[in-house]
Order: C-alpha cells, then structure tokens, then sequence
C-alpha cells in the first residue's frame, strides 16, 4: 500500500512538473545571485560557499513544502488519505519522501555543478552533495509539519517559513559546517554523523506530529 | 558610573518601556472588552 | 453494527447538536436532514472519525471507533462534498490509486468495467479535469464498488446528478443495503427506497 | 477512553472569578520585588573591577533570559496538557504564557547588546547562548502567529500545541548546535554571560529580581488569561445568535 501513495505522487509530481522544475530554477538562480552580490574574487566565494548553498538549498525545500498538501486538501482527496486502512504515518510518510525525491535529490545532485561556480575543489564538492542528500530529507520531514499545521490558512506560504525556519537552524549549522570542515581538511565524519542523527531523529517524530497536525486541521 | 551610565540606564530604561507597554495594551484590550460584554459580569460590576 | 451513544459536536465555539442516539443494525438506512449550518456534514464526519465528538461515544461492532483506529476505515467508505479525485489524473489511475491504497489492488481493465457500470464508459482515460460535475461525481460514486465495505457515509451524494445517475445511485444503495450493509446518507431528496429498517434524524429541531 | 470528567471543575467560567482574586496578590509583591531588587543591585552590589559598572545590566537581562526559557517550557506543557485532556482552559493559559515569554525573550536580547556594546564594542556579538536566545524568539513568533492566524479557536490551540511541543523537543538540539557551531568557528571566546565573580549581593540582587520577574509573568498571564475567556464567551455568544 506504501508504494501506492508514492508513486501516486510521483506521477502527480511528473504531470504537474513546472512546480518541480520551478523549486530547482529557483536554487540555481539564488546560488548564481551570490558571486554576482559578493564579488568575483574566489577565495572570498569560497569561504561562503558552503553557506550560500546550504541556505538556497534550506529556501528551495521550503518553497516545495507549500505543494505538499495544498492540493490534496483542496480537491478532497487528503480526507481518503486520513481514512485509508494503514496508518496515518506510513501516508505521510509516502508523501514526504515522493517530495523528496522530486525536490531534495535534485538539490544535492545539482549542488556540485554550482560549488563549481565557487572554485570548490572535488572533495569539497562530494562533500557538499553528501551533506544535502542526508540533509534535505530532514528539511522535508521537519518542514511537512509546517505544512500541515498551516493547511488552509490564509497567508500560509509566509506562515510556514515562520514556523519551520527556526527549526531548520541545526540542519543548516551542521550542513554547512560539513562542507567547511571538507574544505579546510579537517574531519568531516563529525558533522556528517551529527546529520544522519538528526535524520534519524527526524524520520521518527516528524510523521507521527504532522499525521496529528493533518487530524488537527482537517476536523 | 564610569561612563557606561547610557547602556546601564538604556537597558532599565528597555525594560520599563517593554513590561510597561505590555501591561498597558493589556489593559487597553481590557477596556475594549468591557464595552462589548454580553455574559460575564464580574462581581465588581 | 453501528451505535452512537447521546453524541453531542461543538464546531469552533459553536454547539452543533447534543445527546444524538441511534443504533443501525445491518441492512438499515439512516437518513440525515436539516437546514443547512446545522451539523449535517459533521455528524457524518464524526462517524466516519475525521472529527472527535464533544461528548458521546460512537461503536463500530461494540468498539468504540476512537480505539478501532485503522481497522475501522477497512469497513468504512466515505464520500463527502468534495470529490477526492485528481484533476491531472484520469478516472482510471484514480480508482486504482484510491484502490491500491484501500488494499484491494485492481487491474485496468477492472477498474474501467467498474468505470463502465457507473456511466463512464468511453471517458475512462480523460484526465478528471476535462469532466463534467456529474461525471466527476459518477467517478467517485465508482469508488464505491471497488472495495466492498459494510459502511456507507455519504454527504449530498445526488447533487448535480442527472435522473439516470441518481436511479444508478439508489440501486447501488439498494444493493448494499440487501447484502447487509449499512448506508449513512445527508440528502434533502426523497430517497423513497424500499428497505425494512429505515430511520431519519432531524437535525432542525 | 472514559472522559475523565473531573476536568470539568477547570471549565474557564467558574476559575475566572478565581483568577480575578488572585491578580493583586501576584501584582504587588512583583512591583516591590522590583524595587528592593534595583536597590540592591544599584546600591548595594560593589561595581565590577572589571566591567566597571556596566556589568549592572546582567541584573535584568539574565533573569529576562531565564525567564523566557522557562515560559516556553511551561507553555509546551500546558499546551501539551490542554491538547491531551481536551481542557481548554489549559490551552488558554498556554495562548496567554506565549506574548509575555517573547516579550521576556526580546527584552534579554536588547539587554544583551545592550550590554554587549560597552564589554565589545559592537551591538551584536554571535555568542553562543545570545544567538540561542534569537531563535527562541523566532519560535515565540512563530507560536503567536499560527495561533493568530487561526479563526478557530479549538484549532489553534491544538496546531498550537503540536508547534510547542515540537519546538521543545528542538529547543536543546538547537542549543547544542549553536554551542558547537559556536566554539567551531570562533574558539572560545570571551563569555559574554559568564557569571562575573558573583559577590553575594550581587547573587540576590538577581534572584530578587528573577522572583520579581517571576511574580509578573503570573500577574500578567492571569490577566491575559481572563480577557482571553471573555473573548472567547462573547465569540460562543455571537456564533451562537447566527446560528439560531
């Protein structure tokens, strides 16, 4: 049954792309922005790489968390979803990580070709893909509770990113840092453990508090 | 004081503004209540 | 067997309707009138679970539904205002997706003979958007037949119907109530079907 | 579940009279506590051979701090309370406990650069405990607002409660990774709220000022919490003519 509601959203996903496509021009434009705001000079662009990244990375996610269930609460369909027979977890589940795949992946994977733009060296930029890949999960797990709890509010694309950033701020702290240790040549093992904790962390209480947050505003 | 006067008196100076103003609006949602008040009547009243 | 001991709803600051008792024995019909803002939609929402009762208990086979959790939705259907179908998919994919999420997987040519007994034939591989109300509703209609639950909850089920959909509509009701099942429906129209048990709950007074 | 029916006596209607008897003897003491508090602290603490006197501002900004850590626990709690046992007057207190730790959290801010600025010569200072305290006020706006976004009131006190809670459990997290984002980038840097040598005066300067500070937030959140119940009375009353 899990795989029905992924690929359900996976398909929902590829028949609405432009939203798709939209959250990863948007991380291609923030991040091209920087240089043109900073300077050209690149070992200035490279002591705020990791960080440019990671906040365009943090932004793009947060954008994709507005589709999340929108459109399902709209047209009645997330109501099916709160009364199908399996747990209400295992459905969000299903639909954070359909999110992820369609906007966190592409992230991490594109990050490497923007780290260029910064005169990463090819460690640094493994490292950066690394850190995005366990760290947009947590992004989409910790951001579908803010997604919930604002559905069908007026205003909620702004109220999410109020709710949620604050919380973003571990993500973003050990995400950058990994790549700045990757850079310097110190150990990179720390951050990117402290990461998979977070994940880890994530993957338990994020479902169960969005699932209550779903009951919440659909009564 | 040795002249650090401005940012210790600042500082107190924040701190009324910002319990005093609080207690203010409070009682300013206080008297807005009082007009439009259907039910409850507290004993004073 | 469905129960619900004196229900009492509050939406927001508002009493909707208190100390609602009714007891469905299978094969039964309950009938849900009112003016409209008067608790209708959430008296069903409270059966079906989407929203917690103020007081009062609702049981499902003796069991309260708070604590059947899951299982309770394995009997249950629900269809309320809005359709729950995807616009960008078509009637088919979206039987099947609300099929393989109720566990009963179907194949395509399953789900468009479904598709065809409530009227659709012809317009199975339509995206939704490109439907008429009534089709759309049709499509969830067909929701009804692929899974077959004891537990009807259906809200405003024959607006913008067509005569020959709401006659669709009354036989299907008809069949489910004669295999035993049980249908909790909110409608202004005269259902006038032929079933032994039938009770109707006024929510004006 | 049985609906555990003591609750009822905690209905808003029969604490209001309660809490209205109770708000002087919260309302006084606070205000004295503060005088006797300044007293001691502008009078009788010895000024820091240090910092001079401008270490006199850690006698309101580190209970301010305190004080919005605390209220944000307490407030996750009683929020937690209200949506578990469905009592909403637990609810309430914890929509009224929200503004006053903000206003605690925002005021150990401006204290802090306030302070800061004489130590170090700039306003902002990235330590550790003061960026800590800035994301603690981002949760507070975030709390304040979902609930003020909200028309239903049952609603947000429940996403409310779910905000809180989830927010607690995040509080430490951000703590620690502040801390280690902190001594990662920085080394260990001058505390900016390491406790100068506490002579005993100036210890119970600030913990007079703490039960000071204590005594209003109770003054202040019963007052809310009253006006919070007839707002909510008169909404059932209106809501309840349209409906009829």
């Amino acid at each position: 049954m899990f795989r029905w509601i992924v690929l359900r959203d996976l398909t929902l996903a590829w028949k609405g792309r432009v939203d798709v496509l939209s959250t990863l021009f948007f991380f291609l434009i923030a991040v091209s922005l920087f240089p043109l705001g900073i300077g050209p000079e690149t070992n200035l662009l490279r002591l705020v790489a990791p960080g440019v990244v990671w906040v365009a990375a943090l932004l793009a996610s947060m954008l994709a968390l507005g589709r999340l269930f929108a459109n399902d609460y709209q047209d009645g369909t997330l109501e099916q979803l709160l009364l199908t027979p399996q747990p209400l977890y295992l459905v969000v589940l299903g639909k954070v990580l359909a999110l992820w795949l369609v906007s966190g992946v592409p992230l991490a994977l594109l990050s490497p070709v923007l780290g260029i733009q910064f005169g990463l060296s090819g460690k640094a930029l493994l490292v950066m893909a690394v850190s995005l890949l366990l760290g947009t999960p947590v992004l989409a797990l910790v951001g579908s509770i803010g997604a919930a709890l604002t559905l069908g509010l007026r205003g909620g694309g702004l109220l999410i990113s109020i709710l949620v950033l604050p919380l973003y701020v571990p993500v973003l702290i050990f995400g950058a840092a990994a790549v700045d240790a990757s850079m310097v040549g110190s150990g990179v093992q720390g951050s990117l453990s402290l990461l998979g904790a977070l994940l880890a962390l994530s993957l338990v209480f994020a479902p169960w508090a969005t699932a209550a947050a779903l009951r919440i505003s659909l009564e | 004081m040795g002249g650090y006067a401005f940012y210790v008196w600042g500082s107190y100076l924040v701190t009324l503004l910002l319990m005093g103003g609080e207690v203010l609006l409070l009682l300013r949602r206080g008297k807005l209540l009082r007009y439009q008040r259907p039910g409850i009547q507290t004993p004073r009243e | 067997m469905l129960e619900a001991t004196d229900l009492g709803c509050v939406r927001g600051d508002r009493r909707l309707f208190s100390d609602v008792n009714f007891r469905l024995s299978p094969g039964s019909l309950f009938q849900v009138q009112g003016p409209n803002g008067s608790g209708k939609t959430s008296l069903l929402r409270l059966i079906c679970g989407l929203l917690a009762p103020a007081e009062g208990h609702i049981r499902w086979q003796g069991a309260n539904i708070c604590s059947l959790g899951e299982d309770y939705f394995t009997s249950l259907s629900y269809i309320g205002h809005r359709n729950g179908l995807k616009e960008e998919l078509t009637p088919t994919e979206n039987l099947r997706v609300t099929s393989g999420l109720a566990g009963s997987q179907l194949s395509q040519q399953e789900a468009s003979s479904i598709l065809g007994k409530t009227g659709l034939s012809g317009r199975e591989h339509l995206p939704a958007r490109l439907l008429s109300e009534g089709q759309r509703r049709r499509t969830a209609l067909a929701r009804l037949l692929t899974c077959r639950t004891p537990l009807w909850v259906l809200d405003e089920v024959l607006t913008s119907l067509d005569s020959s959909a709401i006659r669709l509509v009354r036989s299907l009701i008809e069949e489910h109530l004669n295999r035993g099942g049980i249908a909790v429906i909110a409608t202004h129209h005269e259902l006038d079907l032929s079933t032994d048990s039938f009770q109707r709950l006024d929510l004006a007074l | 579940m049985a609906r555990i029916n003591w609750y009822k006596y905690a209905s808003p209607t029969n604490f209001y009279p309660f809490a209205e008897k109770m708000i002087p003897w919260f309302a006084f003491p606070a205000a004295v506590l503060f005088i006797v508090g300044l007293y001691v602290g502008f009078f009788v603490a010895p000024s820091d051979f240090q910092q001079g006197d401008a270490y006199r501002i850690i006698f309101i900004h580190v209970p301010a701090a305190w004080m919005g850590m605390l209220l944000y626990v307490l407030m996750a709690i009683y929020a937690a309370i209200g949506w578990a046992f469905n009592a909403r007057l637990s609810s309430m207190m914890a929509s009224a406990i929200s503004i006053t730790g903000a206003m605690f959290t925002f005021l150990s801010l401006v204290t802090g650069s306030l302070w800061g600025k004489p130590t170090w010569g700039t306003w902002w200072v990235w330590d550790a405990r003061l960026t800590s305290t800035l994301i603690l006020l981002f949760l507070y706006i975030g709390f304040i607002s979902l609930q003020a976004s909200i028309d239903d009131p049952r609603r947000a006190d429940r996403a409310g409660a779910v905000l809180a809670i989830v927010g607690v459990i995040n509080v430490p997290i951000i703590y620690f990774s502040v801390q280690w984002w902190n001594t990662l980038h920085q080394g260990a840097t001058i505390r900016l709220l390491g406790k100068p040598t506490m002579a005993p005066p100036m210890l119970a300067a600030m913990l007079i000022m703490l039960a000071a500070c204590w005594l209003y937030s109770i003054a202040v959140v019963l007052v809310r919490l009253r006006y919070i119940i007839i707002e909510r009375e008169q909404n059932a009353a209106r809501a309840a003519e349209v409906s009829v």
